[in-house]
């Protein structure tokens, strides 16, 4: 027999969202993760943030587990998250590392919350009488919290903690914890665990306003605030009330409102020298929520420098925000704001439009403030013995962003990459899950065997009987005002209740022996359960239910306090206790008319195609292979590389994208778990999750083969876009920045004797009649150019004109490093377009400049064009061909831009890299990293368990409308033409139920949701308590 | 402490009364005073500095290598005068060449400048080196039941790392303590931190637009405060912010500008008990309201 | 306006400091500018766009360098650390070596004086203060006169020499 | 006679007004206990009947709560049953049942207030409209 | 361009000159079959499927009377398609169906020549047989409805009919017109070209447009339009309240015969009868307890109110509930008022077009804004 290896285990240190996601995946395969954060809960920023662009609301759930929900939580992320495989430790700071790749010793500093929350019965009566009120950090000081406090309000369960520094020792809160959950001497303590692989995901530190000097000249009021800190007055949980904005310092509605761009970014004299990147389209957003929040006269204007709307979807934000919202921007970074005598705040800026000087009253300064990268970078490289690099950030390898360099088993991701926006910071996750993924099964690391849940047995099928247990708090009965004789006597009178039985403590392991003791003699074959906090314990007494002999699925969990207690102030005991067993009555209801469930697997084809051949499809299918997973590698041209790895030599980052492609070509061919299909192209797909068959189409020889695979991912890339604008095409001396830069390396483009050199940014892009984005790259590309210009030519004149330089993030050192060449940036706007003239045989390149306000006329030797990135023209045969969607510009639709965005709705279909839009190269391997990883989370077993709560046909009463399968948003229905059936997919399927509201007859239902079991429940809301008891 | 007194060229030429208090307070906080005999202009920005490196920086080494002589460090009022010394300074200290070529130039008049000295605003001195504590412990009259405001001369602030010596050059707190060890209650308004428009070539270029400039400054004074006296630092300054509220009276046709400006050493020598007649009798704004109440 | 006839390195002959490049044209150094209330504005953003470009002649023209009131706060603001105040004084320079009707009158008042204002002369005042004899240099002739040997070395007097002759 | 106390069938969706009702809860702002909450995934999982069977066995209102527009977990429930709400609110109409007694309204998960807000409201609205005609009825069903 | 082939006959001889076209498109082979109403011996008239041109002499398109919807028989037939062709004979409210039927995927209108007919009403089916005794014939009923009146000794044809503003079918491939064709004529009208191909494959002569037409249906639908309106207001009057709705319904048994005959409530089986409504002894207690006393059976209102939600959007006004109620409740005005709102609400009119989504089905994300009044 083969020796039992340990399962594989990842710290991922961070519970911001990209941790989440990172442990999320992970969990998925199988691997156990140890969650960590240093803060007291989870979220990082995005618990702060209840608006994300381009929805401008929530949508954070989305990043839940698809397949598989059983073993996860099915709630708002903002309330908490759960999956059985996931550790969370909030509260805990990592001390030191010891050990190397593969065998982890982490030593753990858990903080003391001097509130047990095993014990906590959340009443809060403790914050009640706590004297002590300080600023909430949560809320940015906005309001007050107590020194006992709930750090986020959402967070379920609670979570208390104490604020030492603010806590005066006086034991009020002692003396009301009726549980005893409160101990004020308690102390920090530390554990040792053991894991093969870490994740960083800690974030990095965020400039803040009070700390650095360069904010001293914005920061003058109360009424400046961080963008953050506005979030926070925007929310319902934060200071937003009455549908005004209010400033801080009086409470009155702010009605003119100025962001300030880049505060604490860009800023080369106070040594950040980088963009934030998420900061424009955070003011944006911020900008036109205001807008839509703050009522009518709200007025937004942001100060800008380079209105970087860089990622998917961006630019039309912006259109919209400008067009649709009035949005002002203003392309001026001022010096500083004034504070009114009457609080108002003054701002004296250039105005570019009318180049005058206009001073403006704001009631309202928002600084849009950036990250700090360094300290948070020392302090892991101290920690973890690596070194910095040259920018004192930590070094990941060549082309990746995920894996830290000569550290294998060591990942980050998320904003330790440079800020990262929330579709980033979930690619970031997926990837570095699939980094630690494929180390682990490099390692022969074990998976965790899910657990099958049996099918029902015939005694479950029978007419329900209810057994309902109820967990009591040790010897505080009555503290909480329950009164537990009356609420088991009027349950125990309950049509369908078998019995009723008290138990004590059945969190704590007497409780269990006496529960499992009086529930396994039991008639009973469903079992409802009602104890203190329910999130916290749903999986210890579900599992005890186990043991006794129920059926998963016919056991529920209850929140005995928190049912009664919702929204309600307390009313005696007897009242509440009447009023908790009126509302356990319809959970009773809900129970009884459940079906038995079972979470069915599906059978998968362990092979993966991967359509692309570019360098994103080949990290995605060596990623795959490496990990055993038979790969099939379609390309449709007749050699692999795809568009950068045949054109393009060297990027402005010191990549070498041929000569990268080169080496993965080799890697493909001599590994044995990829085929490689050249000048092939797939053509239709028919299947699901796990079991696809696709029809592959050689266009040489008309050959057509039939793949069966059980995933697939879209890695088709893009090509430079084409115009018809500024000549190209008609002079040798008009070219693209694709053709330069081919000519610069091949010596064919000279630039010896050039005296001005020009290039135009956005030539047929960011705008609506074209591409409608940003390409992403063309900055770098003309910075690439320019500095090759300048090093052949020295003494060559580059202008670059631009509308907005997009060099986010780190690439910001490039456009310095541009400058400092001598290269001249010249801005120009959309409705002022250089126009070019061939005077002589040579253009001549006119345009505005906005800094003189005249027109300039240029004599260019050369004339260059960033003609951005266009889509690959088979996207469109493609997505026909698999179901799946493109968007306006003929990309690949995410199934989510911002919580999906390597996922298509359609599950088992993924996509990468330029696929998705345009993107630089590091970025299109770390999409194809988390592509591979999302495929890889089904194929690596032969079987995925789906979930119970699932949508099921009723055949016979099923007539075909189809109205189901045209209404599912996750195309989980298909009619099945040779069978005249719908079927389900139980992977896609997501249990919302639309199908069964959209079926008439009740054909199509959700297990445990089925009408008879809502329309009883409705009953028992509605029926008064004492009808409701039969009378004896 | 001994420290090399340089005047400028406004101070002991129209103002002397300012130098008259820098002489009478210092000594009494422990500064002793030494002149720079032959020193020349500082060079101010508008000569020297804007016509060449050379004639700019072997003006300053002459000035630099006074004190260094001396064995001491240079205190100066005249906010202009101090950052072209720093600036120039700054600039001999940090470039090779330069240093070598000021020297070059000074050699033939026996003169040589190492960097030895440093040069302090009389500010800083009061600031850092006496402390507004001691000042306070120190004075034998105060400014008790008056309103202030301050002005921070720019020189004093901008930019930061060469000529700075407050916490926060972008939120300064020095002017303010000092004048509150007076005794003074120091009234904050929105342009507090604006200058005052009186140095370069401003005035001279347009100045209706300067006028108007600093016309709101203290119209901004008078809605704002309360405010009996505004205190400077920089003998710029205290010059321009008296002249021009005098034209702006003949501007308005009425005196509604009338606050009288001290140089805060003048402020200082008044506490510590000298006689204004000495200290601070040069002026167009009347004074009297502010002098009548020291006790 | 045609760049057929800027001259590229211009900004080597004016500012050579490295420095200048660094400027992204973020408005920061004019949005609170004294001098940019001034009527034509200081406006030191476009005098660095106008060095780089190599205009030659508009900067020649532009009077508005010598409006600035050496307040030095662009240089503080500067996010890129152009050091835009030392740009003005460079311009000033390039002006004045370049048209010596920008030589600025008091440097004569120095070169004859040593100040620009006419120190210790006022020595009735200054009695009347109570203050001692200035040792100006004025009144010591020998270091007066190694102090115009000394700026006779230097270019802007060498080149002007003829205003320095009395 | 004490005040009348209306009943208010509550079907809230599972990720965002489930969420702000508890979010109320725990934040101490109480709500009118005439508000009786059943938790479904999505408001687009509410069927007509649902609606029609609270009515008709007492409800005095029926108050549906969904994610807003462009926020549902599950992609566009929320905006199926803005439709679906919209025709059985025309139906209500015809027969005596108010459209003030049929609410849909969008809260997000941080929105405690504003279920508190809604809920107070719609409290008040019921008081002042009384009682559900269909509570003479007498006519329960299954 | 609509073409019409003139249909002269002499009296009683209508249906042997409409059996010489069909049995033409059948000879012909513009078509396999044939689904027309067709006289059965002496009593009733029934949809008949017709394969062979010999037995195409008792059809009977004109006779006032519809058992069936034929709605519901064209399910029946194209639902799971036979391949073969066929002409299909419909009334107006029929069609409409059919169209909500094609999108609902209960009818395949590929291989089907869809012929509608002028539709001046139907009898009930006992009146039907009264006015067959009393020797009424489709020529007799055309005439007299033609000048406007329908009504037969003591009963007249459905109220739904007389409330029907849509006399002349649309979504057809020819159209029987006999409003405005004047006296011993009536108009066989193409009005696609599958219409056109299968005219000119019948053998009659192509080319005589019936002139009063227009006129005369926009007047017959002012006058029905006119009646509608006035109904509806009626009944809105009167059932304003749910105590009103319930006495309309007191008579219901929930014997489902309403929505058995509705063609456009075409599940397998009604969700009321599904396990979803068989409720528990204690439940029926519970509910009893509640109010004292529980009226048996119990769903009634429940029953009518969730087939409102169903159906109302695609209800087409045929009367067929109305008809088919063993109790005598006036089922049609309760649906279609509720449809007459719903439809409306979406700009959706029911049988409008095949290409027109159902309400349901779809979502605009900017749409509705007054349903929560919420701005963001």
């Amino acid at each position: 027999m083969a020796e039992k290896k340990p399962t594989g285990t990842v710290l991922v240190a961070g519970a911001g969202i990209s941790g989440i996601k990172a442990a999320i995946e992970l969990a998925e395969v199988g691997y156990k993760v140890l969650l960590t954060d240093a803060s007291t809960q989870i979220g990082g920023i995005l618990a702060k943030l209840d608006y994300q662009f381009p929805t401008d609301h929530c949508g954070m759930c989305r990043m839940l587990p698809m397949v598989g929900r059983e073993y996860s939580s099915q709630y708002c992320m903002r309330k908490s998250l759960f999956h059985e495989n996931i550790e969370i430790m909030p509260f805990a700071e990592i001390q030191a590392v010891h050990g190397d790749a593969g065998n982890y010793k982490v030593d753990l500093l858990k903080r003391a919350r001097y509130v047990d929350p095993l014990l906590c019965n959340e009443l809060e009566e403790c914050i009640a009488v706590c004297p002590v009120e300080v600023a909430d950090e949560f809320n940015h000081g906005l309001t007050k919290r107590k020194a006992i406090y709930q750090a986020i309000p959402h967070n379920t369960p609670k979570l208390l903690a104490i604020d030492k520094q603010a806590c005066t020792n006086c034991g009020e809160c002692v003396k009301v914890c009726t549980p005893g959950a409160i101990n004020l001497g308690a102390q920090d303590e530390m554990v040792t665990r053991e894991v093969q692989s870490i994740i960083l995901a800690s974030g990095v530190k965020l400039y803040n306003t009070t700390e650095f000097e360069d904010a001293k000249s914005y920061a003058v009021s109360p009424d400046v605030v961080s963008s953050l800190a506005f979030e926070r007055m925007m929310s319902s949980s934060g200071s937003y009330r009455d549908g005004e904005i209010k400033r801080p310092s009086d409470g009155q509605p702010a009605k003119n409102i100025a962001w300030i761009q880049c505060m604490g970014s860009r800023n080369r004299r106070q040594k950040r020298d980088y963009c934030s990147s998420i900061c424009c389209m955070f003011a944006l957003k911020e900008a036109v929520l205001a807008k839509e929040k703050g009522g009518p006269g709200v007025e937004s204007t942001i100060f800008y420098m380079d209105m970087r709307t860089f990622g998917k979807g961006f630019q039309q934000y912006r259109d919209d925000a400008v067009e649709k919202h009035g949005v002002n921007l203003i392309r001026c970074r001022v010096q500083g704001v004034m504070r009114n005598p009457d609080g108002s705040l003054q701002i004296r800026y250039f105005d570019p439009e009318t180049n005058e000087f206009v001073i403006k009253d704001y009631d309202l300064v928002v600084l849009s403030t950036g990250q700090i990268p360094y300290e948070t970078h020392k302090k892991w490289a101290d920690l973890l013995n690596v070194k910095l690099d040259s920018r004192g950030l930590l070094a990941t390898e060549d082309y990746s962003k995920i894996r830290l360099a000569g550290k294998p088993g060591l990942f980050i991701c998320g904003s330790l990459m440079g800020l990262t926006d929330v579709s980033e910071a979930m690619s970031s996750g997926i990837a570095a899950a699939g980094e630690a993924t494929k180390f682990l099964t490099g390692i022969g690391a074990d998976t965790v065997k899910e657990e099958e849940i049996a099918e029902p047995t015939a005694h479950e099928r029978e007419l329900s009987l209810v057994s309902v247990a109820i967990c009591k708090c040790g010897e505080k009965t009555g503290a909480n005002g329950i009164d537990y004789e009356l609420l088991s006597a009027e349950l125990q009178r309950y049509r369908g209740v078998g019995e009723v039985n008290v138990i004590d403590s059945m969190c704590k392991e007497n409780g269990e022996t006496a529960a499992l003791d009086i529930l396994s003699k039991t008639k009973c074959n469903r079992l409802l359960i009602g104890a203190c906090q329910p999130f916290m314990y749903r999986q210890n007494l579900k599992n005890v239910a186990r043991k006794a002999g129920f059926n998963s699925s016919l056991v529920e969990v209850f929140d005995l306090f928190g049912i009664a207690r919702k929204g309600m102030t307390l009313p005696s005991n007897k009242e509440w206790t009447l009023r908790a067993a009126h509302e356990v009555k319809a959970d009773i209801e809900k129970l009884k008319f459940k079906p038995a469930l079972h979470v069915s697997t599906l059978p998968i084809n362990q092979t993966a195609l991967v359509v692309g051949g570019g360098i994103g499809g080949m990290q995605s299918a060596l990623s795959l292979a490496a990990r055993g997973v038979p790969v099939h590698l379609v390309e449709k041209d007749g050699q692999l590389g795809g568009y950068l790895g045949n054109n393009v030599e060297a990027t402005v980052d010191g990549l070498a994208p041929m000569a990268m492609a080169k080496d993965m070509q080799l890697k493909v061919y001599q590994n044995k778990n990829i085929t490689v299909h050249l000048n092939c192209e797939a053509e239709g797909t028919v299947g699901t999750l796990g079991s696809f068959e696709s029809k592959l189409v050689y266009k040489d020889s008309d050959e057509k083969i039939y793949l069966h695979h059980g995933a697939a991912i879209m890695a088709t890339g893009g090509h430079e876009g084409a115009t018809s604008e500024y000549g190209l095409g008609s002079s040798n001396l008009i070219m693209t920045q694709g053709q330069l830069k081919k000519g610069l390396a091949s010596g064919d483009i000279d630039v010896g004797g050039a005296e001005n050199i020009v290039m135009i940014q956005c030539v047929g892009s960011r705008q609506k009649e074209g591409r409608h984005y940003c390409s992403r790259i063309c900055c770098m590309w003309a910075i690439a150019n320019a500095l090759k210009i300048k090093e052949k030519n020295p003494d060559a004149r580059v202008f670059i004109l631009y509308r907005d330089v997009m060099t986010y993030g780190f690439y910001e050192q490039y456009y310095s490093k541009a400058r400092t060449a001598g290269i001249i940036f010249m801005n120009y706007s959309l409705d002022n377009k250089p126009q070019m003239e061939m005077v002589e045989g040579k253009p001549v390149v006119k345009f505005m400049d906005s800094i003189l306000n005249e027109e300039i006329e240029l004599p260019a030797d050369l004339l260059v064009l960033s003609t951005g990135v266009d889509p690959e023209e088979s996207n469109s045969k493609l997505a026909k061909a698999f179901k799946v969607a493109l968007n306006d510009d003929g990309f690949f639709a995410e199934a989510d831009s911002k919580w999906r965005p390597i996922e298509f709705q359609q599950v088992g279909l993924y996509l990468a890299g330029t696929a998705h839009s345009p993107m630089p190269l590091k970025s299109v391997i770390m999409q194809a990293e988390a592509a591979a990883q999302k495929a890889y989370a089904y194929l690596s077993g032969r079987e995925v368990h789906t979930s119970s709560v699932i949508s099921k046909v009723k055949d016979a009463l099923c007539i075909r409308c189809q109205r189901c399968v045209n209404i599912c948003p996750y195309g989980a229905r298909s009619y099945d033409d040779m069978e005249k059936c719908i079927n389900v997919d139980p992977a896609a399927c997501q249990a919302c139920g639309m199908c069964a509201v959209e079926c008439q007859n009740n054909a199509a239902e959700v297990t445990g949701w089925s009408d008879k079991q809502l329309l009883s429940v409705i009953d028992a809301k509605l029926m008064d308590e004492l009808l409701l008891s039969p009378v004896e | 402490m001994e420290l090399c007194l340089f005047l400028g060229c406004n101070t002991p030429a129209i103002r002397p009364d300012v130098e008259r208090a820098i002489r009478a307070s210092m000594p009494v906080l422990g500064i002793d005073l030494v002149d720079a005999d032959n020193y020349v202009c500082c060079p101010a920005f508008g000569a020297f500095p804007s016509t060449d490196t050379d004639s700019w920086l072997a003006t300053s080494g002459w000035n630099l290598s006074i004190a260094e002589q001396k064995g001491c460090d240079i205190v100066v009022q005249c906010g202009s005068c101090y950052s072209s010394l720093r600036m120039g300074r700054e600039h001999i200290m940090h470039h090779p060449d330069k240093k070598d070529r000021v020297n070059e130039l000074l050699e033939p008049t026996g003169r040589r400048v190492e960097g030895t000295s440093k040069v302090r605003h009389v500010s800083e001195v009061l600031y850092k080196e006496i402390g507004p504590e001691t000042i306070a412990g120190q004075i034998k009259k105060s400014l008790k039941g008056m309103n202030g405001v301050v002005q921070y001369p720019c020189h004093t602030l901008f930019p930061s790392e060469v000529v700075g010596f407050e916490d926060s050059a972008r939120a300064p707190k020095g002017m303010r303590q000092l004048v509150e060890a007076l005794g003074a209650n120091v009234n904050s308004y929105s342009r507090e931190l604006q200058c005052c428009g009186g140095a370069g070539g401003f005035m001279k270029s347009t100045p209706e637009q300067a006028i108007e400039f600093a016309k709101s400054k203290f119209d901004a004074i008078l809605a704002e405060t309360q405010t009996d006296f505004i205190a400077v630092s920089c003998i710029t300054c205290l010059m321009h912010m008296e002249n021009v509220q005098n034209t702006l009276n003949k501007r308005v046709g009425e005196e509604r500008y009338k606050i009288p400006v001290f140089d805060y050493n003048q402020l200082l020598a008044l506490c510590l008990g000298f006689e204004a007649k000495q200290v601070a009798s040069i002026t167009n704004v009347s004074r009297d309201s502010v002098l009548s109440r020291i006790a | 306006m045609d760049l057929k006839g800027s001259i590229p390195d211009l900004w080597k002959a004016i500012y050579n400091t490295g420095d200048l490049h660094h400027c992204f044209n973020c408005s920061t150094c004019i949005s609170g500018c004294p001098a940019s209330f001034g009527d034509p504005p200081l406006l030191v953003r476009n005098l660095a766009r106008k060095v780089i470009l190599g205009l030659e002649e508009e900067l020649l023209n532009d009077d508005t360098p010598w409006a600035c009131v050496s307040c030095s706060k662009c240089e503080e603001m500067c996010p890129m650390d152009v050091k835009p105040f030392e740009m003005i004084l460079s311009i000033r320079q390039w002006q004045s070596a370049n048209d010596e009707t920008r030589v600025p009158p008091s440097i004569v008042e120095i070169y004859k004086r040593g100040y620009t204002q006419a120190v210790g002369v006022n020595t009735e005042l200054r009695d009347s203060l109570g203050l001692p004899e200035l040792m100006t240099i004025t009144k010591n002739p020998e270091q007066l006169q190694m102090f115009r040997e000394m700026l006779m070395k230097t270019p802007v007097v060498s080149a002007n020499d003829y205003m320095f002759g009395g | 006679m004490s005040e009348f106390e209306p009943k208010i069938v509550a079907f809230f969706c599972n990720w965002c007004t489930f969420t702000a009702a508890d979010l109320a809860g725990t934040s101490r702002l109480s709500y009118p206990p005439n508000i009786k909450i059943i938790r479904v995934m999505c408001s687009g999982m509410v069927d007509p009947k649902f609606v029609l069977k609270a009515f008709l066995n007492g409800a005095d209102g029926v108050l549906v709560g969904g994610c807003w527009p462009g926020d549902c977990h599950y992609i566009n429930g929320n905006f199926k049953a803005r439709r679906r709400v919209a025709l059985l609110t025309e139906v209500l109409k015809q027969y005596g049942i108010d459209e003030q007694r049929f609410w849909l309204r969008w809260i997000a998960a941080s929105e405690g207030n504003m279920l508190k807000e809604v809920a107070d409201l719609m409290t008040a609205k019921l008081k002042e409209l009384g009682p559900s005609p269909l509570q003479q009825m007498g006519q329960m069903v299954g | 361009m609509a073409t019409f082939a003139k249909l002269s006959f002499n009296k009683d001889e209508l249906n042997k000159e409409l059996s010489g076209f069909f049995k033409g498109i059948l000879e012909n082979g513009a078509v396999d079959a044939v689904l027309a109403p067709m006289a059965q011996g002496k009593k009733g008239v029934r949809l008949s499927l017709i394969t062979s041109a010999a037995s195409s002499g008792a059809v009977d398109p004109f006779a006032p009377v519809a058992a069936v919807s034929g709605a519901k028989i064209a399910s029946s037939l194209t639902a799971r398609p036979s391949g073969r062709k066929v002409a299909m004979v419909l009334r107006p409210c029929e069609i409409r169906a059919v169209v909500e039927l094609v999108k609902l995927k209960q009818v395949n209108l590929d291989d089907v020549l869809m012929i509608g007919m002028d539709c001046l009403g139907r009898y009930e089916n006992t009146d039907f047989a009264k006015f067959q005794e009393q020797g009424g014939t489709s020529e007799s009923f055309l005439e007299k409805a033609q000048a406007g009146n329908t009504a037969s000794g003591d009963f007249d044809v459905a109220g739904a009919c007389k409330i029907c503003e849509f006399p002349a079918a649309a979504n057809v491939d020819l159209r029987l017109c006999a409003i405005g064709s004047g006296g011993g004529t009536v108009h066989i009208e193409a009005v696609t070209e599958k219409g056109q191909a299968a005219l000119e494959k019948s053998g009659l002569k192509i080319g005589d447009n019936p002139s009063g037409r227009d006129e005369a249906v926009k007047k017959l639908v002012a006058v029905r339009t006119e009646a509608k309106d006035k109904k509806f207001a009626e009944f809105r009057a009167e059932t304003n309240t749910f105590q009103a709705l319930g006495e309309k319904l007191s008579a219901c048994i929930n014997c489902y015969n309403c929505r058995v005959a509705c063609p456009v409530c075409y599940c397998k089986e009604c969700v009321f009868v599904t396990d979803t409504f068989r409720h528990t002894g204690d439940q029926f207690m519970m509910w009893a307890d509640k109010g004292g006393m529980l009226k048996m059976p119990n769903d009634t209102i429940f029953y009518h109110l969730t087939r409102i939600t169903h159906m109302s959007l695609f209800c087409v006004g045929c009367g067929q509930c109305t008809s088919a109620c063993p109790n005598d409740i006036d089922l049609m005005p309760l649906f279609r008022t509720s449809a007459d709102k719903t439809q409306a609400k979406f700009s959706y009119q029911a049988g409008r077009s095949v290409e027109e989504e159902q309400p349901m089905a779809g979502f605009e994300s900017d749409e509705l804004f007054e349903v929560t009044g919420q701005a963001k």
